[in-house]
């Protein structure tokens, strides 16, 4: 029997009714329309679906849509205002942090959360902010290098 | 494929355990589901009715009392881990913590879900047993209270009856000169343990022997257990590298672990025999300090 | 440098901005109207007869729309090999025989996933269990059970290369090694699983949108398999969530969208799930390596002789290029005068072994860079010094294969001596190994028997100076697009946001045969800058006719400015040159056309680009764990177009073949994966990642788009012989088998000490 | 997975042969056998639960005895399939009996458990350990069941 649904995405308010078995991911992904948010395993391990839920990072395909409820809900579509990038979005243009680019959305919700928590992070810090996300393509080095241009703030007039 | 449930969302602990002794056998209880959930999509588990306890907001603190630390049920990893009283009086949680997987999955997972989820090669339990922690259930008929290292019973079980709960977890304050550590062995840093060894030590007034010890190891049997006697080896002693050394053999002996894709049997009886000692030798030296 | 003014800038990918801000979209986001969603019943069996498959249970299911076998395909077999049509050997929808587990036997097309795999339970099929097989070793015995029918001891393909006379050299060795190595699997991985839309008209027309690494290929596969015309087939690329070589061969989301798309002429959407991915896609072939080594006192290698036995799997797929390759680069990067190569490719009831970055060469780096080092230990001579020795140099013929061109291979062994003497005295149970590379941009073999050029352009300039370039080629987030409009945009002299790309769709670019084999760069460049300079020409004949320049002068065009190449001073500007250009010609927009095929370059690539890495590693001798400490790579690709592009596909090499030595495997118990899945299947993550410095070595390529050749797998072949080579520094013991797991150098640690003690009584 | 194992006893052959071959005797020893019935004098179907932490399979499953050579050898073949389509399993379990000297009789066993589909493929890590236990649950049962029915 399906349930209400009722959460913000990137700032706009839903309200839905969903199969209790939804997924967060599957409701972004296919009934918000939100298709930024990959998926890309189906272990909880690879942190291509991560999202902010209420600031937090967490794997959207490892959250039942339901407890979402209430939440706040941002995806890597939320990070840009308009045209204007986000700060890591530009240092990961600028830095390569990206290649394929089918994690990179989850790569950027995780060093946006980290940094919503702890904008001067160490290196090490920034290193377990993204363990939960696998690269295929760039070595997570570059990774770090954008988010350290963040902090050190390279970026500032950006925002 | 996740199969469909019905999906409830008690907002207290009785609404929750009257669900429970409603809906018994068929259903799962629902918190964090970091691990639930997997097993759901691979259509290993599907229950009927789903107690979702996310939302128990009675269940979800930590506080710092005067017997000890009180943890409920449903408080996240994540909680535990920024906790500054935890962290001030319990360190050992928190590097516990930063080792379990990784940050998306101690947002939402909870420490509860981790215990009752009875895996012998989760973090929390092995640190529990060496802090001597207590469990507490509930159910339609009461509470029910018991030390930690009792509560896993098998692969993957616990001791919850149908229609229990876990609610609270209990620390006792520490002993003056005690340090408890907390290693785990693995290959990708943020990724299950092939073996993970916590230590607890108490010295003495001053003579440096050691009054009390408390060895946990995870993923080196069915469960985590204590070693019971490699904690003698060393009780009451005064700590040479012989006696550590003697703790790790001795230790080996008590495990029971299979051979997986991640170790064989007699890798990991290895890696015990190394790591007791390592870890006792560390919360010794912490513990000379503290 | 500076004579550019696109080349050798850092730039990001063109693609970028879609990139990081979720806007890309890959086939995995595609949705079409009357949509449906299809998924896959494969083989729980390594090896077994189909003897019946009911499929009226999962028909009556509501929400299915299709469910179809091997009995609604044509019954043809594919494989990439098309030249050699007995080694198409695969039907992809098995018929009557399944030989691994995964091997796919029915296909279900339903309203949505979830309804599509409760069918998959409804279909009963009844198998009749065979022996099976696994181990190539076994297979190739007498008696083995025979897996493809006909095929004697399950030999798949043998191969063979050779040059001088091996056996009299080794008589005049001072010393001759002989060893054995194994290499394991390993999966590609790539974050976007296989997946395919596909969608038949009415008018028996196929639109097929796929996470491909060569779109030209799946058409021309499509139409085999369909018995189609291509150009009734377009396969579209839309962004590619990685392919690392296991998105060029018609696989199963493919082809059962396809056949279930063609009943109902109904867009089908499938996608593979992750345990799909891991058990029934191609993976990296294991191979089992005999070795022997001869050399001089003085280090001077006279011999070479290797045996490989790989083992290929239920299919030949891309594994007998592998097989070949292999062969080829075990003689890398070294001057061998004699040597001698046999390979037997055999059949066992697993996944099948296929193409994967590097292609066979890492596995031959890894052998002979570890027997190497312990040539270098028998003759007491410094492995730096043995690969000076014996190095490629550029001009080099490998005698009847090939020929060497460029080759900075000694200035990078320079360079890589000087890093490890900066390190000065490491501290205990720290070892730095060192390993030399070599690769090929892009293969001259044509196996697949296309009649095109291998790589094709188009180039239209359009009445506002803006020019777009329509290429085959196929970007998977190796960033082709990005480098290929910069060939573009240098060669025109025009901006780079002045480019725009399309590419990989076969409706309307010309074919090309792909990204693998690294040939991108190097050929679909020089097709794209061939293209480029035809435009230009057309705008510089104005141009000079318009200026009434003396006839003395050469025109150029740099940055939008088209001038005298004398007196840059005088020119016009490039915008207006098109208007009037256009206009003179009828009001046709400029257009050009550029292909490319190697000729007279041997039988295996236009160019070979070199490198030498050092990986540092920090062994814990009581417990076997090593931590990546630093991996330094020096390394030549010729020109670099996009500095940008080039690290990014260094330190990934490094993740995915540090990976290779330090973790990743696919052990197997009766043909069945264990770790199909991403929590069980080990990968180096940002904590486990090493430390990474790039030491860039200034070369240039004849053959190449403005002097560059490859960069993208070369860089997968020489870590796991670094770390195994670092860990023996470290502490003095030999892994032989790959990966190099902290329990097997545990083992070999206790077993020296043992030896040690023995010894000493 | 393979399990092998031998234990002796003090009984005559032919007791421990006989006993071996009555009916049901060697389904029984699986852990978590329910309900068992007789087809035939060499065949049984039975069903057998197994609960692994939160999960809990149902195995449908028949037993057969295929090599029959008294009183020294026996070999059965089982074959399952899980409720749900979650995966079938077979199993070989081999019992060999050879007289040694003293009146002794050694049991020697081998078993082996292969399982297919999801169960697993997902499962490993869960399904290895549970069945290795299971192994030793069955030859533990094996052993005691002769030994309590011989009077040792």
């Amino acid at each position: 029997m399906k349930k209400e649904l009722k959460f913000k995405v990137n700032g706009q308010p839903y309200d839905i009714f969903v199969e209790p078995k939804k997924l967060l991911v599957e409701v972004l992904r296919d009934l918000v329309g939100l298709t930024g948010t990959k998926r890309g395993c189906n272990s909880s391990s690879c942190g291509a679906c991560t999202v902010m839920l209420n600031g937090m990072a967490v794997k959207s395909c490892s959250v039942l849509a339901l407890q979402a409820n209430g939440a706040e809900v941002v995806t890597v579509e939320g990070l840009a205002t308009g045209n204007k990038l986000s700060p890591l979005q530009k240092a990961f243009l600028d830095h390569g942090a990206y290649q394929c680019g089918f994690c990179t959305p989850g790569m950027l919700m995780s060093s946006t959360a980290l940094l919503a928590e702890n904008p001067k992070p160490t290196k090490q810090q920034m290193k377990e902010g993204i363990d939960g996300n696998i690269c295929r393509c760039t070595g997570y080095n570059s990774i770090i290098r954008a988010v350290t241009a963040v902090v050190k703030g390279e970026y500032k007039e950006a925002k | 494929m996740i199969k469909d449930f019905e999906h409830f969302a008690p907002k207290t602990l009785k609404e929750a355990l009257a669900l429970l002794a409603k809906y018994g056998d068929d259903c799962k209880v629902i918190c964090g589901g970091q691990s639930l959930l997997i097993l759901m999509r691979q259509g290993l588990v599907a229950p009927k009715y789903m107690v979702d306890i996310k939302g128990i907001s009675e269940l979800n603190y930590i506080k710092d009392e005067k017997d000890g630390l009180k943890i409920g049920a449903t408080t996240t990893h994540r909680a535990i881990e920024k906790s500054p009283v935890i962290k001030k009086k319990y360190p050992v949680l928190v590097e516990m913590e930063t080792r379990l997987a990784s940050i998306q999955t101690r947002n939402w997972g909870t420490i509860g879900g981790n215990i009752c989820h009875g895996d012998p090669a989760g973090d929390p339990v092995p640190v529990l047993i060496a802090l001597n922690a207590t469990l507490t259930v509930a159910g339609a008929k009461g509470k029910r209270s018991m030390p930690v290292e009792n509560f896993s019973l098998d692969y993957f079980e616990v001791d919850l009856k149908d229609g229990e709960l876990l609610t609270e977890i209990q620390i006792p304050v520490p002993p003056p000169r005690t340090s408890t550590v907390y290693t785990k062995f693995n290959i990708i840093e943020s990724d299950l343990a092939t073996v993970s060894v916590a230590a607890s030590v108490t010295l003495g007034s001053g003579d440096g022997v050691c009054q009390n010890v408390r060895i946990a190891l995870g993923a080196a049997a069915p469960m985590a257990i204590r070693a019971k006697k490699a904690e003698k080896v060393l009780k009451g002693k005064k700590i040479t590298e012989a006696l550590l050394s003697e703790a790790g053999e001795v230790a080996a002996t008590e495990t029971e672990p299979i051979s997986d894709i991640a170790a064989s049997e007699e890798y990991r009886r290895e890696l015990v025999k190394v790591l007791v000692p390592r870890m006792t030798k560390e919360a010794l030296a912490r513990a000379k300090k503290a | 440098m500076s004579e550019y003014s696109v080349i050798g800038k850092r730039v990001h990918n063109v693609d970028g901005t879609e990139k990081v801000t979720g806007s890309a979209k890959y086939t995995f986001d595609v949705v079409m109207p009357n949509m449906l969603y299809g998924k896959i019943l494969r083989s729980p069996y390594p090896h077994a007869n189909i003897l019946k498959i009911d499929t009226r249970r999962a028909k009556r299911l509501v929400g299915v729309k299709a469910v179809v076998t091997g009995k609604d395909t044509l019954g043809r077999k594919q494989g990439i090999w098309r030249r050699f049509p007995e080694l198409c050997d695969e039907e992809i929808l098995c018929r009557a025989k399944v030989r691994y587990i995964g091997d796919a036997v029915a296909a279900v097309a339903a309203i949505d996933e979830d309804t599509a795999e409760e069918a998959l339970d409804l279909i009963d099929v009844e198998y009749e269990p065979l022996p099976a097989v696994f181990d190539p070793m076994d297979a190739i015995k007498e008696g083995a059970p025979q897996i493809h029918e006909g095929v004697e001891l399950n030999i798949n393909i043998n191969r063979h290369i050779e040059w001088g006379d091996v056996d009299e050299a080794f008589e005049k060795c001072d010393h001759i090694r002989e060893d054995k190595f194994k290499c394991s699997s390993q999966a590609h991985v790539c974050m976007e699983t296989h997946d395919a839309v596909a969608s038949f008209g009415h008018n028996g027309k196929l639109e097929a949108w796929t996470s491909s690494q060569s779109s030209y290929y799946i058409q021309r596969l499509y139409a085999d398999m369909l018995d189609m015309n291509e150009s009734d087939i377009r396969v579209h690329n839309r962004h590619t969530g990685g392919g690392f070589g296991s998105k060029f061969e018609l696989d199963s989301a493919q082809f059962c969208a396809a056949i279930l798309s063609q009943k109902l002429c109904r867009p089908v959407k499938i996608v593979l799930t992750r345990e799909e991915e891991f058990t029934a896609t191609k993976r990296r072939t294991p191979m089992y390596y005999f070795l022997k080594l001869g050399a001089k006192k003085d280090g001077t290698m006279l011999a070479k002789e290797v045996r490989v036995i790989t083992e290929g799997g239920a299919y030949t797929a891309m594994g007998a290029t592998a097989l070949y390759l292999t062969g080829f680069f075990s003689s890398f990067p070294y001057k061998y005068p004699n040597y001698r190569y046999d390979g037997y490719r055999v059949y066992t009831n697993t996944a099948t072994t296929s193409a994967m970055r590097g292609f066979g060469a890492p596995q031959s780096t890894f052998v002979g860079e570890s027997q190497l080092d312990m040539m270098a230990d028998d003759l007491g001579i410094d492995p730096v010094e043995l690969r000076r020795k014996n190095g490629m140099t550029p001009n080099y013929e490998v005698p009847g294969q090939a020929f060497i061109q460029s080759c900075g291979l000694h200035q990078c062994l320079d360079k890589i001596e000087e890093h490890i003497k900066k390190q000065g005295k490491l501290p205990p149970n720290h070892g730095i190994g060192v390993s030399a590379y070599g690769f090929m941009s892009g293969g001259i073999f044509n196996w697949f028997n296309t009649p095109y050029a291998f790589s094709a352009a188009l180039v239209r300039i359009n009445i506002d100076g803006k020019v777009d370039v329509y290429t085959g080629a196929c970007d998977m987030g190796q960033g082709s697009n990005t480098t290929l409009s910069m060939i573009c945009a240098e060669e025109l002299g025009v901006r780079l946001e002045d480019v725009r790309i399309f590419s990989g769709d076969t409706g309307i670019c010309p074919p090309d045969l792909g990204a693998w084999g690294s040939r991108q760069t190097l050929m679909s460049g020089n097709a794209v800058k061939r293209a480029a300079a035809e435009c230009k020409q057309q705008l510089i004949e104005f141009a000079a006719a318009k200026m009434g320049a003396n006839i003395v002068y050469d025109l150029d065009i740099k940055d939008r400015w088209v001038h005298l190449v004398d007196r840059p001073e005088r020119g016009v500007s490039y915008f207006d040159i098109v208007k009037e250009t256009i206009r003179g010609k009828d009001g046709v927009a400029i257009m050009g056309r550029g292909h490319y095929t190697p000729h007279r370059k041997g039988m295996i690539s236009p160019a070979y680009s070199f490198g030498v890495q050092a990986a540092e590693v920090e062994v814990d001798p009581e417990t076997g764990r090593y931590k990546l400490v630093n991996v330094t790579t020096a390394h030549e690709s010729g020109t670099v177009i996009n500095p940008l592009g080039i690290e990014g596909q260094l330190e990934g090499a490094i993740m995915m073949a540090g990976g290779y030595g330090f973790c990743e495997d696919q052990p197997m118990d009766e043909g069945k994966i264990l770790n199909p899945s991403i929590a069980d299947y080990k990968l180096i993550r940002s904590l486990d990642m090493p430390e990474t410095d790039i030491l860039e070595i200034d070369t240039y390529e004849p053959e190449g788009p403005f002097g560059a050749k490859e960069a993208g797998e070369g860089l997968t072949n020489p870590t796991a012989g670094a770390i195994g080579n670092a860990v023996y520094k470290a502490v003095g013991v030999r892994i032989y088998d790959l990966p190099i797991t902290p329990e097997k150098v545990l083992k070999a640690l206790k077993e020296k000490e043992k030896q040690t003690k023995k010894a000493k009584k | 997975m393979k399990m092998e194992g031998k234990f002796t006893m003090k009984a005559p052959i032919q007791k421990v042969w006989d006993f071996l071959l009555a009916p049901g005797t060697l389904a029984s020893c699986i852990p978590g056998a329910e309900k068992m019935e007789a087809i035939d004098d060499k065949t049984w179907e039975g069903t057998v639960k197994q609960k692994v932490g939160p999960i809990t399979v149902k195995l449908g499953f028949t037993q057969t005895l295929t090599e029959v050579d008294p009183p020294k050898h026996v070999k059965a073949v089982g074959r399952g399939a899980a409720a749900g389509g979650a995966g079938t399993f077979s199993q070989e379990t081999i019992v060999d009996l050879t007289e040694i000297a003293g009146g002794e009789v050694e049991v020697a066993y081998s078993s082996n458990v292969s399982m297919v589909g999801r169960l697993a493929t997902f499962g490993e890590r869960i399904m290895r350990a549970k069945i290795n236990k299971i192994g030793g649950q069955f030859t533990q049962n094996l052993q005691e069941k002769l030994k309590s029915e011989l009077g040792q």
